[in-house]
This record gives C-alpha cells, structure tokens and sequence, in this order.
C-alpha cells in the first residue's frame, strides 16, 4: 500500500509491467496513459513497460519474481501455471474479449471452416500448442486428420510448406495482405473457443496487499485505452513514433491492426459494463476453452473480477 | 647462361679438381651463386641485410665448406641453395638447374642447423621421410644409414627421447637417405663429441666419393672443413660476403692420419688466420662486433 | 589394480564429482539468486518429477523417449558436421583460396539466427531429419572448422621446409605433417563440438520437427511445465557431460602420442 | 562472396515467391529504405551487448582457465561446467536467465555464455602449448607455477586463444540478438527482427541478418588482424 | 653428511684446489653426486637405463667439465643437478645443499643444450628473464652481457630473427644473467665459431675467476675443457658412468698461449686417449655403439 503523500494524494512510486510482446500496437492504451499522465495521475512516479518477446512465459516469470506488478498474459499461460505449480496469480482483467487466434490460410488455397482442414498441414509454434489442442478437441478432430509442424516464420506459408498457421488475428492475415500476400483467417472464435486475450495478471499476494495500487493501475489503464480507442491517430503515432519507434512499423499495418483490435476490445459487453471486464460468460468460456487443452480449472481459481469491479463502479465516468 | 662469376677470392676455381680422373662426369657447374643479396623484414618498417654480393662457383660434383664468424649468413646461403628462401637479388644454379624459391631440387638432401625431426615418428620413420614424399621405400637403407650414425637400437624411440647428438645424427641420416646428388649440410656435427664427429667426417668422405655428391657444408670446425672439402670459401659478417675461396690439395681417401700432416696443419693455420682477419681486429679473440647493423631506410 | 583400470576408475570418480558439483552449484545459485520455485526448479524436485511423482514411470518415459530422438538427432549432425568442417579445412590447407569463398559464408551463417534461417533450410530440404541435420552442421560446423584450420596452419617452419625440400607439395606436408600435428586441435574441436551438436540439435528440433527434447522442452516452457522442463534439461546435460568424459578420455590416450615434449 | 550472392540471386530469381525470400536488390533497397537511423540505433544496442558479453564470457573463461592452471585437478570439473553452459537450449535457459539477471541483462548474459565455452576450451588447450624447456627455464630460475603462467604458458598460448576470440566473435552477437529476441528490450537487431518477422517484412529480415554476418565477419576480420599483430612471432620460429 | 663419495677415478679430488690462497671460502662441497641412477620409461612397458651409479664430488667454486661420448648421460646428470629431473636413485647436493626436483637452487645459473628462448621476446628481454623472475631488475647488467656475447645491435630482434650461434650466445648471457654462485653449462659454445667460443670461453674464465661460481660445463671439446677446468670428468656410456676425473692443474688465468704449452697438449691427447677407450674398441673411429640397449624388467 502505497503512502499518502503530503496533499493527501497516495504515491505508489514506480511499477513495472511485463508486456507480452513487443511494443506494438496491442498495448497502445499504456502508451496513452503513461504519455497523457493518466498513471501519474493515479499516483504512480513512473510505470515501466517492460517489453516481451519470443520468451513466452516472461509474464508469469516476471510477476511471480516480483520484477512486475502487473503482467500482460493469456490465460493459456495463466492457467497451467495455476494447475501445474498452484501458482498464486490471478486474471485481474482482460483486453481481448474475443479469442485472437485464428488459422491463416493463403486465400488461394482458403481455409474458411472446420471442414476446410482435413488433410492440411498446419504451423504451430510451441507457444501455441495448447490453443490447438483446445481446437482440435473442440472441433471432434484427431491429430490424423491434420499434420502439425513447428512453425517458425510466415515464410512458411508463403513459400507453401504449410497451409496455414496459428497467428493472432490482430496482426496475420492483415499484415500478410498488407505485404502483398493475400491471406485469409478463420478465427477460432467462431469455431467454438471463446476465450479472453491480452489478459492483465496479478499475484495473489500484490491482490491482497496492494489493492489500492491495482485498482489505480486499472484504472489508468481503462483511461488510456478509452483515448486510444477514441483518438486513432495518437495511438497509432505513439506506436510508430515513439513506443515502438526503433522498429519502424508501417502505419499501413499499424492501421490495420488498430481496426481489427478495436473490434474485439470494444464488444457490446465492455460497452455495457466497461474495458477490461470479464463477463461470467467468458469465463467460463475460456475455462471451457482450458478443458478441451486438457487443462482443468475453475473460473475462480483463474480469475478474480473484484477489483476491476470496484473501479468501475467507483468510477462510472469510466463507462461514459 | 655463359656469365662468369666474379670471385673475391685470392684463387681461382675449378681445373684443379677436374683432372682428377675418376670422376670425368663433373662439370663445372656444381654450384654457381651470382651476386646474391638477401635482405631481411626486421620489424617496425626496418630492414637488414644479412647477405651482400655473395658469389661462389664449384664444379659438379666438389665438395665445398662454408666456414665464417656466427651469424654471418652462412645458413641464409644455405637456405636459398635449398629453395627455401627466396633471395633478394642475385641468383643460384645447382648441377645445372636453376633454383627457384619453392621448388625443391631434384636429388637434394639436407640436414639443418636444427634437426627438425617430426616429433610423433620413430628415428626409424624419422629418417624413411625424404623416401617417403619421394614414394620410393628403401627400408635396408635406412636401416644401414641408422647403424651408420650409431642410432642402432634406437630405432623405435621417439625423437624425444634421445639426447641432442642422437637427434642431430638422425637428422644427418635423414639427409643422406635420398642418395643425394646434392647435400647441404649445416652444421651436421655441431653436437656431437670427437671421436663420432671423427668417424662420421670419415664415413661422410667415404659415401661422397662413391657417388660424386655435389657438398655444401656449412662448419665452424675448420680441421673438419680441411678434412673433407675441396674448397673452404670463408665468409666475413655484416653483411655476410664470401671473401675468399681456397682449393685443399691434399689427396683423398683422407684418413685420421692426413690430419697429422703438414699440409694439413698448413691449411688449418692458413685458415684460421684468414677467419681471425675477417672476424675482427682485436688480438684478445673479442668476437666480430655484430653491432654494424645495417639499417636502410 | 592395472593401470588401465585405474585410469577409467581415477576418470569415472572426477566425472562423479563433476556431476555432484553441478548439482550443488544449481541448488546454490538458484537459491543466491532467490529464483521462483515455479521456475527455478531445485534438484529434489526433478528428482520428485521423475522418481518420487506417482506418474513418474509416465514423465520417465516421456523424457528418455525424447533423449533418444535427441541423441540421434546430435549424433548425426556431430558426425556429419565434424566430417564436414574437417573435410573443408584440409581443403582450404591445399587450396587456401577457397577458404575466402567458404569462410564468410560459413560466419555469415553462424550469426544469423537460426530462426530466421529455419524456414529456408526446411524449404530446401523439407521438415524432417535432412533439416535438422543440416541445423546440427550450420551450429557446430564454424567452431569446428576454425579449431582444426589452426591446429593444421599451426606448423612448425622446420617441418615445413623439411616437406618442401624434398618435393613434398601440399597434400603431403598435410598428410605427413600438419596432420599429425593437429591432433591435440582436433581433439579439441571434437570436444567444443559435442555440447555444439546437442544444442544444435535440440535448436533443429524446437524449430523444425519438434520432436525430442528440443521441441518437448520448449513446449514445457510455453505450457508452464517447468518441473518436464528442468527434469529434461538435466538429463540431457547429463548426459552430454558423460559424453564429454568420454571424449576426454580418448583425448588423454591419443593426445600423447602426438606431442611429445621435447 | 561474389558467388555468394550469385547462389542468393539465383535461388530467389528462379524457384520462390520473393514475398518470402527476396532478392538481393531487394534486401538493398530495404537497407537504403530504413536508412541510418534504423539500422545505427538497433546494431548500436546490439553490439554493446554483444560487446559486454563478449568481455564478460572471456573474463570468465579467463579467470577458470587461469584457475586450472594453478591447480590442474580443476580442469574436468572446469570443463565440463562449461559443457553445462553450452549444452542447454536457448528455449530452456531463457526464461530462467530472464528471471535471474533481469531482462535487460539477460541479452549480455546469453552472449557471454556463448563465449565462454569457446574461450575456455582454446585457452585451456593453448596454455598447454608450452614446450617443456620453456617451462623448464622459469623452474630453474625459482619461477613457481604462477611465474609460469605469466610468463610463458600465457604468451605460448596467444595463437590458440587469438583463434579461439575470433570464433567467439559470431557467438557473442548470435548470443546478444538471440536475448534480444526473448524479450524485455527495446531497441536491438533481435528486437528488429522480430518486429519485421511479425509485420511480414522479409525484405527487412533479411537485410537484418545480413548486417548481422557483415559485422561478425568485420568483427572476425578485426580480431584476426589484431592476433597477427599481437603474435608476430607464430610465423617465426614456430617451434 | 660425512659419508664419502665413491668415485672411480684414479685420482682424488679436492686438496690441490684448496691449496689456492686466494679462494678460501671455497669448500669441498661445491658438487656432490652420489650414486646417481636414472631410468626412463621408454614406451611400452620398457625401460632405459640412461646413468647407472654416477659418482662426482668437487670443491666450492670448481670448474668441472663433463666429457663423453654422444648419448652418454651428460645432459640427464645436468638436469637433475638443475633439479629439473627426479633421479631413479642416488642423492645430489650443491654448495652444500640438497637438490629437490622442482625446487631451483637459489644463485643457479643454467644453459641448457637448445638454447631455449621465448619466440616472443626479444633478445634483451630474453636475457632479462631470470631477473625478472626473481623480481630484480638490472637493465645496465643485461646491456653488458649483451655486448659481451657480441649481440650488440639485436637487442631487440626476436630470436626468430637470429641465427644459430647468435640464440646460443643470448642463452648464455641469459645463464650469466643471475650472477650465478652455481652455474650449469650443456654444451654452450656447441654453434659458435672457433673465435667466438675462444673469446667466450676466456671471458667464461675471467667472470668464473671473479665470482668463485662453482661450475659444471657439458662439452666436446676437449681442449675447451681443459683450458677452462679444475676437473675434467670423463663418462662412458650405455649405461653412463663417470669412469674418471683428472684434475687439471695447469696455472690461471688460462689464456690463449696457454693452449700451445705443452702441459696442455699433454692434458688434451690424455683425455682424447681416455675418451677414445670409453668411446668404442675400433680402431677406425667407429664412435660408440649405442646398441647394448638395457632393457630391464
Ligand atoms: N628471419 C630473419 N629476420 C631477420 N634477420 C634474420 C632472419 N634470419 C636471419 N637473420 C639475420 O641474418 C644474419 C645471418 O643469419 P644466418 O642464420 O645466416 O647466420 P649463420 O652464418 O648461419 O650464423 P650461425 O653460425 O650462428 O648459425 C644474422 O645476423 C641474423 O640475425
Ligand atoms: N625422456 C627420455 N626417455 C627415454 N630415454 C631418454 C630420455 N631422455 C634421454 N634419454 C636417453 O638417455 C640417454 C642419455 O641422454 P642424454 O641427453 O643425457 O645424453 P648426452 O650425454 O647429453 O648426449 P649428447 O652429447 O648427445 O647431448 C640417451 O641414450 C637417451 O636416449
Ligand atoms: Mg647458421
Ligand atoms: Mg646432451
């Protein structure tokens, strides 16, 4: 619990928050918060957004060791870390409200449905395995009916070796198209895995001792992403310009991504009850989405919706 | 090539040896050295001239020593002789041949001022080398030549495990292997005690006179250049220079008794007197200053 | 007891104390640096996950399963890729030129990320066991053909000059000299080359096949199974450090034979 | 080299879409395109941590090498540590480097252990390359095991471990993008790389990995340079 | 230690150079070898029998010299003196201390057969070794021993770039670079040139002279021997075996006239003689027989 500061405003000095990715559009309302104040405001001196990479457990790593206080995850990830090692961490929010993944196939060679898939070859990188065993099972599919290959780069499909892969649907087939290559996606989704993205996690112990902390996190957060989602041109700018200028994204894909994000962002249920819920629906969407993976969970063991709860009842300009 | 070489010697060569009637197949172009110049790389853009003008002609067949104060460049003249290195300016024909830095000379043996034996052969496998690159195996050769040099027993030892004068008689050994039609020696028995020395200088007579082996032998035991040559070219330092040639007139086979003669004696003192002239000037025998370093821009 | 005997018996106990200092230092530095339990798993844990777990016959076979997928995979990529660096560096002793063909294309390759390369080569030679092996040379090959190119140019002058006096051109100073005299190189370079190959192998895997404990320990770590993970990698540690042993060992009895102190 | 590029243009003329392995004028053009301020910014990371790791592996090695040298008994033990460090995958030690050293560190850390291995075994077979009567010469004159270090076994091994430097040199910048690539850094060609692999830019990835092989190869090119000149004699006497 | 050495020479050592006045701190212990056996292992189970109970005493601040045929032994007694090599069998002590394998004996000098150098210094460096070893520096002392060697000039030449006598001189200068109190000498004027070794071997002398070094020379040449020894030691081989040890008694300093007297003479055909009779039975020179290998269970 962070101290009150002289004026009665609580400080609760520098934070950092592991990313899952690198910073690329998925975390545009951080960059907006963070720029525009909004996490000053809050209370904290400075809030580090740590970035991710290829090491796909650096969230759940990060958090645990105590180097972040928030962690941006999947509950894919979340979730056998809770079973495998009853790990104390919680989903404490979630951006995503629609499962991001999705087959990308060539669009000449399309796979549009389920029964599109027989016979094909599918890239599947390792960070991936258990969404496609989640879709499989869901989808009465044996491992004959389609052979899996590890999955290293979109070449892969390009060049014919596979018939499709396992991409987020926020940067896939757009960013294929958007290189001259004409793609198509099936979202897995719509094939019968509802699941959260992009999800905020916590450990049990910053839940129950730094409550006031989190609540103002997410409350920045919900903040930024509300700009970001209203102002286009300044979250695509501070991805390309500053967050994530060294790599020097095209705004032709930046844009892209920004309209695919927006659409599962704002769902008619985060319109309802505010970005970062997790309705009851979706979790046990996604928990049953974790069943067909082979992973057991309750929904109360995986999430813990009080806190964003409280902000936004706390707050119900959050939901003008 | 029909150009003489020019040689500061007080003598002049070759007649002498050629009358001698057992050998007619000897020519007058054993070894032709013609103002050879090498000069070396010293570091930091500095060089030095190890050899200047050197010029030598002995008949086929002859056997010459090379005697002169240390670091003269007798073994730098040895070394271009072998092809290994390549002169600076000047140039060298061995039995008629040309000697081209990098190209080995046909029928060459040569034993080095260091016995460079391969580490993991046997003596025995030591000395089979040269018959080895030549792909023609000779095993009761090598087996005389090891008897001959006194390694008998020695065969399977390693190089290692023999003391220096063993190594340094492997070494010459390895030399005469090939049945050289030319042997270039440097400083084959530096090693070695009296009484080996002695008998090897005798059995190296002995295998020069059987297969007329044009002989260039670098030494500082001037009774053993005496002994064996036909002519001993003395070489002063700084930069090194052949500064005379002298024929040996005493008969051959020459025995341990020839070196009791006073025609022997006469040679050695005549010998020594010029090597002291050309070492330095100082009577208490202080060595010739190596300090004259050459140094061109 | 014979010499022979006490030699492997004197190698067997360092290689014993190898393995137990090993497994103190990862009990101790991942206890200095406070790591997780979650992720940093301590030896009784591993020992646990496959021994003491009541699915540990499961995890055991899982785990030795894959060891031989990677072994195999190593093994192949080891041989062809030692024999292939060993065979270009007596290339590049009797046609020096074409070491300035091969050697920045060998480096230009070693330094790009395999991930990146992973898809062209299993374009070229489709996902399987071709592929891998190809991994397995691209990583062990330069360290390899660097080792053994020094050990062979690394010739006394001497040496030289007593090959060329004689009319020996390359291919003898090679097969008379350098040779022999690169023994100790590579054996060197058969050494370097043993953790190369198992983690080139392991590498091949996670990116082309999947399969062994490449693909399974990546896997581990994306679904969290840290206890596999550790469990895992230790085995093939293990393992490679007995390979090791042995190596060293042929290493011991060749080595002598060739540098003899003089 | 030349042929090189020859073999790349050939292949991508003739047999693959260049939307996935473009041409060399292509990987040219994407060079020019992204200019200097690209590519200056990200290789500047990436050769700092490349260079940190490279000082650190080789310190370390260094320092076990030297440690064998004054009680030999160490070397297997030594050794084989190293085989440890070299025969885990990247995949398994990642996380646990990350967790260890911090993310930012983890790229240098990774580098380093690349390095090390090599160092340790070049220096540990050149600091045998004394001949016996070089050692012999520092016994007789009261010199200990440590004069003999110093003296001799260090400079007796320099060509071996100037080898052993120039091969860590690729190690060290493979190590540095592979850390990168993990996460938990900004700015860097790993960083790049994966950006540009997600974003489907072949052309920038391979125009990355090209600037890659060119400064291993002038890092390759350097060290070489810099052994030849710290080892005047090898090509001397060479005993 | 009262135990007396055994030798098997027909003389006794010791007074005669006691008598000298003007060295009276010099004692009867200068070197002592007792029953000194050495075997190697010499591959496959084998073993050599290089010395077999060599015996040698001489006084504090002797010159002794140590003469044999080719292979005999010398270098191995040499180096377990240096401490370099563990004797089978026997005790050695110097100056009144006992020699440890690998342990230096403090004030000791040494050049061995091969000269030794570091590629990677140059010749200054190399000769300042030993001080720098044992952490004093004396940059005036190594200046004279280089001129004194006649290596003025190459100070800073590696020994790559040197000649054969040039690298043996460096090594000896670098033997004389300690000061030496005890000084072990392995054919060290073996390259040179006989006016160089002339001019060494008498400045040998005149640094012996001053400093009261007790010292052991391995060489060839016996007429060096006997200009420059108290002793001369006569060995034979397979297995080595010191067979005598002549006093020399002929008045210091020794000089160059000094070889032309006939008390020299006398000395030199005496060893020559006693050498030739170790040497081998044949009257031609045939050197000694290195066969009678010992091959021992
Ligand atoms: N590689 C080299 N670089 C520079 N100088 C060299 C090199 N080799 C020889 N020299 C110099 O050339 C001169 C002649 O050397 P060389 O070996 O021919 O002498 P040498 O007459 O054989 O002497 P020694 O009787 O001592 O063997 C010496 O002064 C030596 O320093
Ligand atoms: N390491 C070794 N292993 C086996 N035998 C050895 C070893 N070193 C020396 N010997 C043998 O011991 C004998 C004596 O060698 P040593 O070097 O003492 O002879 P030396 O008298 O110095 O001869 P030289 O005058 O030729 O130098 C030789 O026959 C040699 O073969
Ligand atoms: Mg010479
Ligand atoms: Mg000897």
């Amino acid at each position: 619990t962070g101290d009150a500061s002289q004026d009665g405003k609580p400080s609760y000095g520098t934070v950092g928050v592991q990313l899952s990715w690198l910073k690329n559009m998925q975390f545009a309302g951080m960059y907006v918060a963070d720029k525009d104040g909004f996490y000053r405001d809050a209370g904290f001196d400075k809030v580090n957004l740590i970035s991710g990479g290829s090491s796909a457990t650096s969230a759940e790593a990060a958090v645990a060791g105590g180097k972040a206080l928030v962690g941006v995850s999947s509950p894919l990830i979340t979730a056998p870390a809770i079973v495998n090692e009853g790990a104390g961490f919680k989903t404490i929010g979630a951006l995503y409200q629609v499962n991001p993944f999705a087959i990308v196939s060539a669009a000449s060679k399309p796979i549009r449905s389920v029964s599109d898939l027989k016979g094909k070859k599918i890239g599947v990188s390792d960070s991936n395995t258990l969404v496609w065993k989640a879709f499989l099972k869901a989808n009465k599919l044996s491992e004959k009916d389609v052979t899996t290959v590890p999955f290293s780069d979109t070449s892969m499909l390009t060049t014919g070796q596979v018939d499709g892969y396992i991409g987020y649907t926020t940067t896939g087939a757009a960013a294929l198209t958007a290189s001259g290559f004409k793609a198509t996606e099936l979202l897995m989704a719509d094939a019968g895995l509802p699941m959260v993205g992009e999800t905020l996690i916590a450990s049990q112990d910053a839940i129950d001792s730094h409550r006031a902390e989190l609540k103002a996190f997410l409350k920045a957060t919900i903040q930024g992403w509300r700009k970001a989602l209203s102002d286009k041109d300044q979250a695509v700018n501070l991805t390309i310009n500053d967050y994530g200028k060294d790599q020097q994204y095209s705004k032709q894909s930046m844009d892209i991504t920004y309209d695919r994000e927006k659409a599962i962002i704002e769902t008619s249920e985060t319109k309802a009850n505010g970005l970062l819920t997790i309705s009851k629906d979706l979790q046990s969407g996604t928990v049953k989405t974790l069943t067909y993976a082979g992973i057991s969970v309750t929904p109360s063991k995986l999430f813990d919706t009080s806190l964003i709860d409280e902000v936004i009842s706390e707050n119900p300009e959050l939901l003008k | 090539m029909t150009h003489h070489p020019r040689l500061d010697s007080e003598e002049t060569v070759g007649s002498d040896v050629l009358d001698r009637g057992d050998e007619a197949d000897r020519g007058v172009d054993g070894i032709r050295i013609v103002h050879l110049d090498k000069v070396f790389a010293a570091g930091r853009g500095q060089e030095f001239q190890a050899i200047r003008d050197v010029n030598l002609a002995a008949p086929r067949g002859a056997f010459v020593s090379l005697i002169g104060p240390s670091g003269c460049g007798k073994s730098t003249v040895l070394r271009i002789l072998a092809g290994l290195d390549r002169a600076t300016s000047g140039s060298v024909m061995v039995n008629g041949e040309r000697v081209e830095p990098g190209h080995a000379t046909a029928g060459m043996g040569i034993a080095f001022q260091d016995p460079a034996l391969l580490p993991w052969r046997s003596v025995e496998r030591n000395i089979a080398l040269p018959l080895e690159i030549q792909g023609h195996k000779n095993d009761a050769a090598v087996r005389d030549l090891i008897a001959l040099v006194g390694l008998a027993g020695f065969e399977r030892s390693r190089p290692g495990q023999l003391s220096g004068g063993m190594r340094q008689r492997a070494s010459i050994a390895r030399a005469l292997s090939v049945n050289p039609r030319f042997l270039l020696l440097d400083e084959p028995f530096g090693a070695l005690d009296d009484m080996t020395r002695r008998h090897l200088n005798l059995e190296l007579q002995r295998i020069w006179m059987q297969r007329a082996t044009t002989t260039l032998m670098v030494t500082h035991g001037i009774a053993e250049a005496v002994l064996l040559s036909d002519y001993v070219a003395v070489m002063s330092a700084h930069p090194g220079h052949v500064v005379t040639m002298i024929p040996i007139d005493i008969p051959r086979p020459r025995t341990v008794q020839t070196m009791s003669t006073d025609a022997f004696h006469a040679y050695v003192d005549r010998l020594s007197g010029m090597l002291f002239s050309v070492s330095g000037e100082d009577r208490d025998g202080k060595p010739a200053s190596d300090s004259g370093r050459a140094v061109q821009p | 007891m014979n010499p022979g005997l006490r030699f492997v018996v004197r190698r067997v106990c360092n290689m014993l104390i190898a393995v137990v200092v090993v497994v103190l230092l990862w009990q101790v530095v991942l206890d200095a640096f406070d790591v997780n339990q979650m992720i940093g798993k301590r030896p009784a844990q591993v020992w646990t996950y496959l021994m003491g777990h009541p699915d540990a016959a499961e995890h055991r076979a899982m785990v030795f399963g894959n060891l031989g997928i990677t072994l195999r995979d190593a093994g192949i990529g080891y041989v062809a890729g030692l024999g292939f660096a060993f065979l270009l560096a007596v290339l590049f002793c009797l046609f020096p030129i074409a070491e300035h063909i091969v050697m920045p294309t060998a480096m230009v390759l070693r330094s790009i990320p395999l991930v990146v390369m992973t898809p062209l080569i299993t374009l070229i030679m489709g996902i399987g066991q071709r592929s891998v092996t190809t991994l397995v040379i691209i990583v062990v090959f330069l360290p390899a053909l660097a080792n053994i190119l020094f050990g062979l140019r690394n010739v006394p002058t001497a040496s030289s000059d007593l090959i060329r006096v004689y009319g020996g051109g390359p291919w003898i100073l090679l097969m008379k000299v350098s040779l022999p005299g690169a023994v100790p190189s590579l054996m060197a370079s058969a050494k370097v080359s043993i953790p190369s190959a198992v983690v080139g192998a392991m590498i091949a895997e996670w990116l082309s096949t999947g399969n062994g404990l490449g693909g399974s320990i990546s896997k581990a770590v994306a679904t969290f199974s840290y206890a596999q993970m550790w469990a895992s990698a230790i085995v093939i540690a293990l393992v490679t450090m007995i390979v090791y042993s042995c190596v060293t060992i042929l290493d011991d009895i060749v080595r002598p034979r060739f540098v003899v102190a003089s | 080299m030349l042929l090189l590029i020859g073999v790349w243009w050939g292949f991508t003329y003739s047999s693959v879409s260049t939307s996935s392995f473009p041409t060399p004028v292509a990987v040219v053009r994407s060079i020019i395109a992204d200019g200097w301020g690209f590519y200056g910014r990200n290789t500047a990371g990436t050769l700092a941590r490349a260079g940190w790791g490279y000082v650190w592996g080789n310190c370390i090695a260094f320092m076990l090498a030297a440690l064998v040298l004054v009680v030999p008994k160490l070397e297997e033990l030594v050794s084989q540590i190293g085989v440890l460090t070299n025969c885990l995958p990247i995949t398994a030690i990642g996380p646990l480097v990350m967790v260890i050293f911090g993310s930012r560190v983890s790229a240098i850390a990774l580098s380093a252990m690349l390095v090390f291995f090599t160092t340790l075994v070049g220096a540990l077979t050149g600091l045998k390359s004394a001949s016996r009567s070089q050692l012999d010469l520092i016994v007789v004159y009261g010199g200990n095991a440590w004069t003999q270090v110093r003296k001799v076994r260090i400079l007796a091994a320099l060509p071996a471990i100037m080898t052993a430097l120039q091969v860590a040199i690729p190690g060290a910048i493979l190590g540095a993008i592979v850390g990168e690539y993990l996460g938990g850094i900004d700015t860097g060609i790993g960083v790049a790389l994966n950006a540009a692999q997600r974003q489907v830019q072949p052309d920038r990835v391979w125009a990355l990995s090209l600037v890659t092989g060119i400064i291993s190869l002038l890092g390759y090119a350097l060290v070489g340079v810099i052994g030849r000149l710290l080892t005047p004699w090898a090509k001397e006497i060479n005993r």
